[in-house]
């Protein structure tokens, strides 16, 4: 039978090893896996590539890994969030690689890899700092940049509800990136609100089929940047 | 004793309003953030505009009130947002793959600087001291049908925002079709950039003083007006 | 106001022109929108290049068309469908030119084509006659094709409801190519079996956002190859 | 008066019932058209399989009952079929990204012809009369992470179908990974095709005459057998 639940966030995070690379999910705080996240500081992991949006706030969520040193390398389209000093120059974090990716590219580079597309072009970046040193291209007289796919060890996923074959349904904007980086990555591991029995879910709304799930825990009450859920 | 001079030019929100005023019935619509999230408060009531947020919503309501926000749905300023009847749910590549394929009729993003020939920077103030973050920058930039600027005339320190050629790091090349300022309205043409309107109150030659490309005056060119607004 | 409904399939076809490039959705007969397809017949054009998966039977949607000769040229994965002889030497329609992709392949460059992706590489067909001709490059030591966009002038696509802004619920496997579909023509226009309020829709359920969506039609029972809907 | 020499070897129920064995509790698996179809019937109860059908769905159940046939919901060969608890529906993009991408755990088809590294093509006669129709098979071949092929170890006029080298157009390079005939099971490895089972009642030489590709018997290879079935 298949049961992709584990009984805590402990189990969910097993077996993750030092210097892998880890996708997050989440824009803003909307579909962030910040129990995953902050359950990852415990296993005390170093050199992790971490890949997602950006960071929120510097004591939360992906930033809180990022300033507690598990990181040595950040993929992300807003890595300083509002308010945060996150990488600046002269800040603790600040000898962080960073390789700072258009969201939009950022998004397709993961979409591309969770589906078997190691390269596609796109005009986005094209004659920027961001495409400098990539391979360009002309089409149809149009300018383009080939840019590669990202796949990550680890994908670190929030979702509303799942059921035991790891199907999943979102809320509202939390689907953002979870949808694309379920797909990426080797092991996905995904916190949800609830567990439904299997067919509970409507097949019409299940944005993440159980396919690109490994892992599911149930945290009832998430951690959330702005208090109660 | 007499006052100073008073700041000639239009405040914020009017530029905002002016923007709105050129967003059609039925467009579809992403604000980046700052002075475009002005935007939809001043779109005439009998047209139907539907916002886009690239973290994944079509038709984006006005922003949650206070003590009423789900922070599952934010927009792309991660601020608390509400969704229109009619609004729909999607994930990042496929909210990108409206940007990037053209879909999205109209974006209007913010400025650092702005070149003749329609390339934009806004992204990266090249300081080496704070941490560069694009966002959706590029690809709005690149794939929007239009980009719509709003900026103000002038730096804080009265430097052209609007150049011949673009020093800081580029955002797109030639993506800028207008741009709404403070002083004026100017369209991103082939043969460079034209004044649609200009506030009254400043010749064409003073506004020439303020900008840092050619500028050439539209033949006819109205007054730039904005009504009043808190 | 936005009201993207229009009164009937006439009005919905209005304005194809002869050699248009026009997608239809469907898989089987699932998601086939054979009104607009029967109704394009009417508009008697000629020159056509026709994107789908494949004739389910000579006499019907896709098929009629091509067997009326509306069509020069047909992209499809499966165009011979099961008890067909379409296409086959000796037959009416030999001549048509024929662009046999594979499946996902055409999938992924209909997506692309909505996406404002110009090309991607595939690891699909490398090495075969589908690829002949075509780019190839090697990327981490595998073997891919470098595939290009399709997108069409016109996309005839179905649906189950919609509402005023072009909003599309699909029905099981009725989505097929249409939402990539829809993604990815100058023209999407739509027939539905029912025009709903806008509101009625749920946000998560909406496979195709009005965006991608110019003119729907409703057409309360759609004509199938087997009979009642 | 003798009756004829029966045909050797498993009738086609039983080339399925073998495949089914081999298909562990939890994965994920496409089917394609013909023999692979009838694996299911199969597949041992306590073991959950999950099926995927390219046309957008995962946990397929059965085939519709007749009479309660719903044309929207198909399966790759356009029949209608069911969706079990759990099933989930998604477009023709998402659903060759889990194809392309890798998610597929095993994808069973039918052949023309075999190679001994693993070639397959199974799309195209190359008659030149039939028009070739590919369908899923290219991306099936190169994406899932392993290929069963099922197929009668002969051609009808006993021509080798399991062969050095395919004369028929390709569907793929060194895809396969393993082969259910009527007369064996064979693995497709790095140095050649192993013979992992085959029918008691022939040797492997007689096997071998009968393969258009050199085999090697596995060291541990047991006879291959399956019940009587309908």
């Amino acid at each position: 039978m298949i049961n992709k639940q584990v009984s805590n966030l402990t189990v969910a995070l097993a077996e993750i090893e030092n210097g892998a690379t880890v996708m997050a999910g989440g824009f803003g705080d909307a579909g962030s896996p910040n129990d995953l996240i902050h359950g990852l500081l415990e296993c005390q992991l170093k050199g992790l590539t971490l890949i997602g949006n950006g960071v929120v706030a510097e004591d939360f969520g992906q930033g809180r890994l990022i300033t507690a040193g598990c990181v040595v390398k950040y993929i992300a389209s807003f890595p300083r969030g509002p308010g945060t000093t996150i990488f600046d120059a002269g800040t603790p974090t600040a000898h962080i690689e960073l390789e700072v990716v258009p969201q939009g590219t950022l998004a397709e580079r993961i979409r591309a890899g969770g589906a078997g597309i190691p390269g596609f072009y796109t005009g986005t970046a094209f004659g920027t700092p961001l495409a400098a040193g990539k391979e360009t291209r002309q089409i149809d007289g149009k300018d383009y940049v080939l840019e590669q796919a990202i796949t990550a060890d680890v994908a670190l996923i929030m979702a509303k509800h799942a059921d035991r074959w790891g199907n999943l349904v979102y809320s509202k904007s939390g689907r953002n990136f979870n949808p694309i980086m379920a797909m990426g990555a080797k092991l996905t591991i995904v916190q949800v609100e609830e567990i439904v029995e299997l067919g509970e879910l409507d097949p019409e709304t299940i944005a993440t089929p159980g396919i690109f799930v490994d892992r599911v825990v149930e945290v009832e009450n998430p951690t959330t940047l702005y208090g109660e859920p | 004793m007499t006052a100073g001079p008073q700041k000639k030019g239009m405040a914020r929100p009017q530029i905002a309003w002016r923007a709105a005023q050129d967003i059609p019935d039925g467009a579809i619509v992403n604000l980046g953030i700052g002075m475009p999230l002005g935007i939809p408060n001043y779109i005439p009531a009998e047209r139907e505009v539907i916002l886009h947020s690239e973290n994944g919503l079509l038709g984006m309501g006005p922003p949650a009130k206070e003590g009423e926000e789900d922070w599952e749905l934010v927009n792309a300023g991660t601020l608390a947002t509400t969704l229109l009847p009619g609004g729909s749910y999607f994930h990042h590549a496929d909210s990108f793959a409206m940007i990037r394929g053209g879909h999205i009729d109209i974006c209007a993003l913010g400025a650092f600087q702005i070149a003749a020939n329609g390339d934009l920077a806004n992204w990266n103030l090249g300081d080496g001291v704070r941490t560069p973050t694009v966002g959706g920058a590029m690809d709005l930039a690149v794939g929007a049908k239009r980009v719509f600027i709003l900026t103000d005339h002038n730096a804080r320190d009265g430097g052209a925002k609007i150049v011949e050629e673009c020093t800081l790091p580029l955002t797109g090349l030639t993506c800028v079709d207008r741009i709404y300022t403070d002083l004026a309205v100017i369209e991103v043409t082939a043969t460079g950039l034209v004044v649609l309107e200009h506030i009254e109150d400043m010749s064409f030659e003073e506004l020439q003083d303020k900008t840092g490309a050619e500028l050439q005056q539209s033949a006819d060119w109205k007054p730039l007006e904005a009504p009043d607004l808190d």
